[in-house]
């Protein structure tokens, strides 16, 4: 496939001044707010309308469809919406146009994690549209105080032992959600997966092993079940709202179900905390998605104004209230009547503000892939977290040198 | 009734009913989740419990997704990809099994070889070409991929089921006045019609099911069920609606159920019984 | 105008080690009905699907009328066939097969129903007319394929052992139809059979092939009075006529020391190690010590004659020897006859080439 | 001898031989095979345009070097040689064997795994599949459900399928629940590789059974009663008759399967993402093409190159095995004369 | 040991509107040589079929030997069959075909080739064992259908027209070879043929059905002499019996006038519409004004004997009369010959019921 030239492409300094009808492409919309955004959007340009392009519902396949049209210059995609962990990929094969100059946004106000999670290279070149965070769901009728560490969590297994029911689970099965999983747990303990070049491995570390071993030990020890390797988001959420987990690492989805859904028998008996962490709160991996500019859009201008009307403060708003994605402006996670509605806010804007980006590197693929397969192993006891994060870097290292 | 006979019966029966079980049970499960309150997604009793009809209304739900017009795509794509097919694939295969020619075995393993480079790794250059030649999600740029997956399995089967012909009556009708193509079209395909029906229904549901393809070369306006199925969404973020997707595979087997039942007498019938002394 | 010619007409079939027919050369008149005849396997079924055009010719002409016909699709032939395997349409009743010719033709449907009825009747199928071809017994599906060819008005007809599985009765009646209507149409008819009687009384010439060579084509009685060699000799006639090895020494021929009266044409002729070939028909009883001595070893009595099979123990070598006895003779086995003949009777053979000596 | 005479020698023997074939009646037919061609060119055309040009492409492709990244940009990998192909054959990542997680190392456990896939796989389906025809072609009362009842997995599109099984099979599922086990199907090695082999047999055995079937219908009655009064058993005319009289038709529904399986995605994909067990235990060689394609084209075409000559070749087998005729190539013609 | 008995057996195809056999009632000996003759359709090859197991018998019952076989599974009954149809192994070398049976009675190795290459040999079938069916003749695949069968040693042979696609010499030698092949194993064998010479020849009984009824059941020679019922008599003989209908009166016949003489039984019990059978052999010439006048329509000449087809105008109702001439008369068409026969040779059969009234 093709991409850029070795530092930009020819296309940046195409159409920066154009304006005209434009594209918005994200996947599949299952929220209620990204029609009333575009909506409002079209009201107020008449003649810089925006079509909403739906991409199908797999994650994957979205990367493969934007990878697919940047990669034939596809002038149909003006702006895209581009799950964090890919804005480094697009933006070194050349795929975005950076966000600077004529371009540039005001990052002021904005979740400074989520700020960081769209640049690479130094450079902006994305803009921040929604956030996402992992909390601790715990059962508040079973456990008074949450446990703010490790330690302190795998010591309530016994109330879940009294109780007959399984102590923790979260993400474990081989996808991305364990790299999620995985990655908190080592950045928890103080360690990192690729340095800031996004090349350089820097898994392989004490502080990275000993996260890693939380989870293995914990899988071993049942602490975490052993039908928690399959788990994904859902079958996690099951389990805890049919009242047979105690502890559940998950997204603020759960929150609005588990207290809602009329199948749900923890209704009132649960609450949220942050992650925990080795000595204090832990570490929540970021979540969320970036609108960036196609580098082979021809209306380059309109573009610019609508990732910025996409961070405005009623853009966020509509995002919050009618999608429940979590918004990437501090302040509307105060706004009372907001809190009122979504009590877990606090809990979650502590989580962002913990956060770590997954691993920024262009190679998030490879990357991925190599965090998952061993973590996975190392969890089922099938290799030491020691060996696992070494071959972790070295699959790193061997991706980066374009293997 | 003879008391073998009665055996007989009785196994034939026994194997009908392991065969039934087999074929339908999970599809009951099916079924039965697509009735199913989406909270109760997991609930593992067996019978319906939760029932709603809500799923339905989900499936068809034209603000969420265009199920019933992808419905009507998919039939399209199927039915064209599976007439032409099945037409090429009959000449095809009437020469493979007919006629003798040079080079024949080359063909027949450039046809196979066709069908033997992973799918996966065709979507791409697949999307690049159609792309350029501004056949992107048009109907045609489903339906010439799935074409070609679909005609070595209908060249194949054909020709198998055609070199089984009795083909003196090709002759007879030939000699009763029937020009080649008459008496291949009037006298060998009504004949052949058990193994041709059967290809057909098999290329139906090979194109039906197919999804790779359509998934990248299909927008809103022609996709076909297997993506609008893929992109179904609950209101929630990483909520598979398990119950909405089992009620439109539930909804996209009926059609089928149907069309095999239509059929069904033209692939039982074995026809070529008395004609010819051998 | 319906004349049809086979000029060193040869198929070979692909896979084999030698030509099934390899150079037929046979003239059919217009209107004329060709029996062919011989052992099976002898090419005459191959002979036929070339006419017809199923088979393809890999050298020489076939020419009907004036047309050559060789590398012309069947369709265009314009001739309709009895196939001996019957080859019915599975799938379609009595009557659609029997008019599928007529649709091709497009024939009107109400033109059509009335000669299939007619066939119908013609060949008692009547009743079955909405049957398909696995609901019928073999006759009957015999007479389904005969009755596809006789609803067509071809320019010739090929049939194909169409009688093989018919009983007596229905065979002589099915027979002066066929004959009747081809004399009606005078459609040119090729046709095969074992049948002697139908071979005697059918045809206007008969041809007896013998491994895809045609050994002699002449009227059935000039091939039963006249066989032209040895092999026609043997074939036409039922039981077969006796043949006997002899020795001629000037004009005089001896079977086993025993002499045998021949025609002066023959007597001319031979010379040294004959065969000498009597019907069973034509010995006469004679008194012992005259002709041959014949011990009876089997009677067969057929109703109407009766069939006496006999050894002639002939200076050490026995001869099998059937004589034709009329009506029910008192003869039993171990029983010995004495017969002689005629020389009017006597076929005379070279028993070298095996070619017709006397006359 | 001189080079003229040698030279005009030469094809002397290829030339009687050609004037024996005419003279014996096997000689082809010029109009014949013009038809014939005419009959195969659109099936050609369309595989060419669809097929062809894509795996021409990504066959040029495999030779080509990845991107990797200068000053933080993606550049053009370059002529690669067979680098793609060492990576994936000989392991090799860059100087070093590829380590875990990383794509590479886990090539031959993929094959063996694809490999493992197919004969299971193919191998219980032939035997049900054979199974159900026979008794589809049976007749009795009610065939006619049946036929529908048994083509319902066939027709159900394989991403519900695999969401079907999924569930069923999930921890809490109604597999778990109707067996009373507590079984982590897709935790443990074997038991997910079971779970994928008893959906995909269940999903594709009306394929075969349906292609076994309608060849069965093919052979005459007459000839069963025949091998019925020549004293054959069930069992023995099963094996004496009906074997060899579908056998074309098994082995294209074989053939088939083969390939198909041998390219298998969706299901495994959807049921376990490949993992399984350590990680990769139910990877097959088309999710391994995926996984590689996001990290680079170049070695993910070389891949898809490798897994089609690994079909090709098992196809071949195959064919070699089984007859070339039972897939519609001309018999030999025998070669004793 | 093998004696195959039919009780009241039945058979009535699905779909149809009268059993194609109604009740059966036979008894063939052990080792006994049973021919079954009839118009096509009239139940023959059904019958074989019940005996053989491949039709279900819907009521009466078959034995062989003392086991009652009704419901036996085909294999198990140990039979021999040629079909009609051929039925070949498609799939299968000539060689195969022929000893699949012996194959699945574990018959060794060796022993099946041997028998096989006997079987072959006296088929003339030898240089075809390699082929497949496809690659034969229509006779060719007729023998090899036949001898799928005699390689066997079965309790019953089969055999539904097993030689109607031979040639008349091939027929001859092989109708011989059965006889002799069935003689020596002693095996119990039920034949349909279509051909009078098998019928006579072969059977130590013959069984003439019609409609699924068995009308009569004799030695051959008794079914010839006394035909128990007009059917019998039309059916056995060709050409067929001349059938004329006269009336008698005080033991005399008259038919059209003209009185044909009977034997004294028959003039006892006849009385008012008879019908008077005479065979075309029976006939004597005899001077004009005496016996029937006879004008003659048609000479067949089949080179031994000619039949002449003539018309007798009595009292204004032309009756066709077959004539058998003796060797080559000077008969031809148009001339009116006198012909009278004697009263042995005049079958009597009541006109109404159609049964035999003379002896
Ligand atoms: N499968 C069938 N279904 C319905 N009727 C049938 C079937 N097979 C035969 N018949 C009918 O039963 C009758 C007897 O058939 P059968 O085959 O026994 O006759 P056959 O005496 O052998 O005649 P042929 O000499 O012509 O072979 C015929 O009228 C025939 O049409
Ligand atoms: N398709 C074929 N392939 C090879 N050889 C064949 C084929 N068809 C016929 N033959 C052979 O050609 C020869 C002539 O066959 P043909 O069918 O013309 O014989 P026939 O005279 O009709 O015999 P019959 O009286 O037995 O029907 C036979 O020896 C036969 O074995
Ligand atoms: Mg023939
Ligand atoms: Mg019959």
């Amino acid at each position: 496939g093709g991409g850029g030239g070795s530092s930009s492409n020819d296309a940046f300094a195409a159409h920066l001044k154009d304006r005209g009808p434009i594209t918005y492409v994200q996947g599949k919309v299952n929220d209620n707010a990204t029609h009333e955004v575009i909506a409002r959007w079209n009201a107020e340009h008449p003649d810089e309308k925006v079509t909403l392009k739906e991409q199908t519902a797999a994650a994957d396949q979205q990367h493969d469809d934007l990878v697919r049209n940047f990669d034939a210059k596809n002038a149909d995609y003006d702006v895209v919406s581009v799950d964090l962990v890919w804005t480094a990929e697009f933006a070194a094969k050349g795929y975005l146009q950076p966000l600077k100059g004529d371009l540039a946004i005001d990052t002021n106000g904005l979740l400074d994690s989520a700020v960081k999670g769209a640049q690479y290279n130094g450079t902006q070149y994305a803009a921040p549209m929604t956030s996402d965070g992992g909390m601790l769901y715990y059962r508040s009728d079973l456990v008074k105080t949450p446990p703010k560490t490790w330690d302190e969590l795998f010591a309530d297994c016994a109330i879940a032992k009294q109780a007959h029911i399984d102590c923790y689970a979260g993400q474990f099965n081989k996808y991305e959600g364990l790299t999620v999983n995985a990655s908190e747990a080592i950045n928890g303990a103080g360690g990192s997966i690729v340095g800031t070049d996004g090349k350089t491995p820097t898994v392989d570390s004490p502080e990275a092993t000993k996260g890693l071993e939380v989870l293995a030990k914990a899988y071993q020890d049942g602490d975490i079940p052993k039908q928690a390797i399959t788990y994904q988001e859902e079958e996690g959420r099951q389990s805890f709202e049919s009242g047979k987990l105690l502890f559940l690492r998950n997204w603020p989805y759960v929150y609005s179900l588990a207290s809602g859904e009329a199948s749900s028998k923890v209704k009132g008996k649960f609450d949220v905390a942050p992650l925990p962490g080795f000595d204090g709160v832990g570490a929540s991996t970021l979540g969320g998605h970036n609108a960036a500019i196609s580098a082979y859009s021809d209306h380059k201008a309109t573009a610019i104004d609508f990732l910025k009307y996409l961070e405005s403060e009623e853009a966020q708003s509509l995002f919050l209230g009618k999608g429940s994605l979590a918004p990437i402006r501090t302040e509307v996670y105060k706004d009372p009547a907001l809190v009122k509605k979504y009590p877990y806010l606090p809990t979650l804007l502590t989580s962002i503000e913990n956060a770590v980006p997954r691993p920024i590197t262009p190679f998030y693929q490879a990357v991925t892939k190599a965090v998952q397969d061993n973590a996975y192993a190392a969890i089922k006891g099938d290799k030491t977290s020691a060996q696992a994060v070494k071959d972790m870097a070295a699959a790193i290292k061997a991706a980066s040198s374009g293997q | 009734m003879t008391t073998t006979s009665r055996w007989r019966s009785a196994r034939t029966y026994l194997g009908v009913a392991l065969i039934v079980v087999w074929g339908l049970a999970p599809f009951y499960w099916m079924v039965v989740t697509a009735f199913r309150d989406l909270q109760f997604t997991f609930d593992p009793t067996p019978w319906p419990t939760h029932v709603t009809l809500d799923n339905f209304r989900t499936v068809f739900d034209t603000s969420r997704n265009h199920f019933g017009r992808s419905l009507l795509n998919s039939v399209f794509i199927g039915g064209v990809v599976t007439a032409i097919g099945l037409v090429v694939g009959v000449f095809t295969a009437y020469a493979m099994a007919r006629l003798r020619f040079p080079g024949k075995n080359a063909i027949l393993a450039v046809i196979l070889a066709a069908s033997m480079f992973p799918g996966v790794a065709l979507v791409t250059p697949l999307f690049q070409l159609f792309r350029n030649i501004g056949w992107y999600g048009s109907y045609q740029a489903m339906i010439i991929p799935d074409i070609s997956f679909v005609l070595p399995l209908t060249i194949y089967t054909l020709t198998a089921f055609f070199r089984e012909m009795p083909w003196e009556l090709e002759e007879a009708a030939r000699i009763d006045g029937a020009t080649k193509r008459q008496a291949f079209t009037k006298i060998m395909l009504p004949l052949a019609a058990p193994g041709v029906v059967t290809t057909a229904i098999l290329a139906f549901i090979a194109a039906w099911n197919e999804f790779l393809i359509a998934s990248q070369l299909s927008n809103d306006k022609s996709q076909p069920v297997t993506v609008a199925i893929a992109s179904f969404n609950g209101t929630q973020p990483h909520v598979e609606p398990y119950t909405a997707v089992m009620a439109a595979g539930t909804v996209v087997t009926i059609p089928l159920i149907l069309m095999v039942l239509a059929f069904q007498r033209r692939i039982v019938d074995g026809l070529t019984a008395g004609g010819v002394k051998g | 105008m319906a004349r049809v010619t086979f000029t060193g007409t040869q198929r070979w079939y692909p896979g084999t080690d030698s030509p099934a027919v390899p150079g037929i050369d046979l003239e059919i008149e217009d209107g004329e009905f060709m029996v062919l005849v011989g052992p099976s396997g002898c090419g005459k079924s191959t002979t036929l699907r070339m006419l017809a055009g199923l088979e393809e010719v890999n050298a020489g002409t076939i020419h009907i009328g004036d047309r050559d016909v060789s590398a012309m699709a069947p369709k265009d032939r314009d001739i309709a066939m009895v196939f001996q395997s019957y080859a019915l349409y599975p799938h379609m009743t009595v009557a659609e097969n029997m008019g599928f010719a007529l649709k091709m033709a497009k024939v009107g449907k109400e033109e059509r129903e009335r000669r299939v009825k007619e066939a119908a009747a013609m060949l008692s199928l009547t009743e079955y007319l909405d049957r398909k071809p696995k609901a019928l017994s073999g006759g009957q599906r015999q007479r389904v394929a005969m009755g596809r060819a006789i609803v067509r008005k071809p320019q010739v007809f090929c049939m194909d052992e169409p009688l093989s599985n018919l009983d007596a009765k229905m065979r002589v009646q099915t027979r002066t139809d066929i004959a009747k209507l081809q004399r009606e149409l005078g459609v040119t008819t090729v046709y095969v059979t074992h049948d002697q009687v139908e071979a005697m009384t059918m045809g206007d010439r008969v041809a007896v092939m013998k491994d895809g060579v045609i050994q002699q084509c002449d009227t059935p009685l000039a091939l039963y009075d006249k066989p032209a060699n040895l092999f026609v000799a043997g074939f036409i006639g039922s039981p077969q006529m006796n043949l006997l090895e002899g020795i001629a020494v000037n004009g005089q021929v001896t079977v086993g020391g025993y002499p045998i009266p021949v025609d002066p044409v023959a007597a001319k002729r031979m010379d040294g190690a004959v065969v000498v070939g009597v019907r069973p028909e034509n010995w006469r009883l004679v008194g012992a010590g005259e002709g041959l001595p014949v011990t009876v070893n089997v009677i067969e009595e057929l109703g109407a004659d009766a069939f006496v099979y006999g050894t002639c123990e002939a200076q050490g070598t026995p001869h099998d020897i059937i004589v034709r006895a009329h009506g029910r003779d008192a003869t039993s086995k171990g029983d010995v006859l004495h017969v002689t003949t005629d020389p009017a009777h006597v076929h005379v053979f070279d028993k070298e080439t095996g070619v017709r000596l006397s006359a | 001898m001189t080079r003229k005479e040698s030279g005009s020698t030469a094809p002397a023997p290829a030339r009687r031989r050609l004037s024996r074939r005419r003279a014996r009646g096997n000689s082809l037919d010029p109009h014949e095979t013009r038809r014939a061609l005419l009959l195969v060119a659109p099936a050609l055309a369309v595989l060419a345009l669809v097929i062809g040009y894509p795996v021409a492409r990504a066959i040029w492709m495999s030779f080509q070097a990845d991107q990797h990244v200068e000053n933080g940009f993606f550049v053009q990998g370059g002529f690669a040689g067979l680098d793609n192909y060492k990576h994936w054959l000989l392991q090799r990542c860059g100087d070093v064997a590829c380590p875990p997680g990383n794509t590479g190392s886990s090539f031959w456990e993929v094959v063996g795994i694809t490999l493992f896939f197919t004969v299971v796989t193919v191998t219980i389906e032939l035997v049900l599949g054979f199974w159900f025809a026979t008794i589809m072609n049976g007749k009795f009362r009610g065939r006619s459900l049946v036929r529908a009842a048994v083509l319902i997995p066939w027709a159900i599109p394989t991403a519900v399928t695999a969401k079907l099984w999924y569930f069923i099979f999930s921890y809490d599922g109604i597999a778990n629940t109707l067996f009373g086990a507590h079984v982590v199907w897709f935790g443990d090695k074997w038991a997910a590789r079971s779970a994928i082999i008893v959906s995909d047999v269940w999903k594709t055995t009306p394929f075969m059974a349906l292609l076994i079937l309608a060849g069965l219908q093919l052979i005459s009655e007459d000839v069963y009663e025949a091998a019925k009064v020549d004293g054959a058993s069930a069992w023995q005319r099963f094996w004496a008759i009906t074997v060899p009289l579908v056998k074309p038709a098994v082995v294209v529904a074989l053939l088939f399967r083969t390939l198909d399986v041998l390219r298998m995605f969706d299901l495994p994909y959807i049921m376990t993402g490949g993992g399984a067990g350590d990680g990769n235990d139910t990877t097959t060689l088309s999710i391994l093409v995926i996984n590689e394609s996001r990290n680079g084209f170049n070695s993910a075409a070389a891949l898809s190159t490798l897994t089609f000559l690994l079909v090709f070749g098992v196809a071949f087998l195959f064919v070699k095995f089984l007859g070339a005729n039972a897939t519609g190539a001309e018999p030999k013609v025998k070669a004793k004369r």
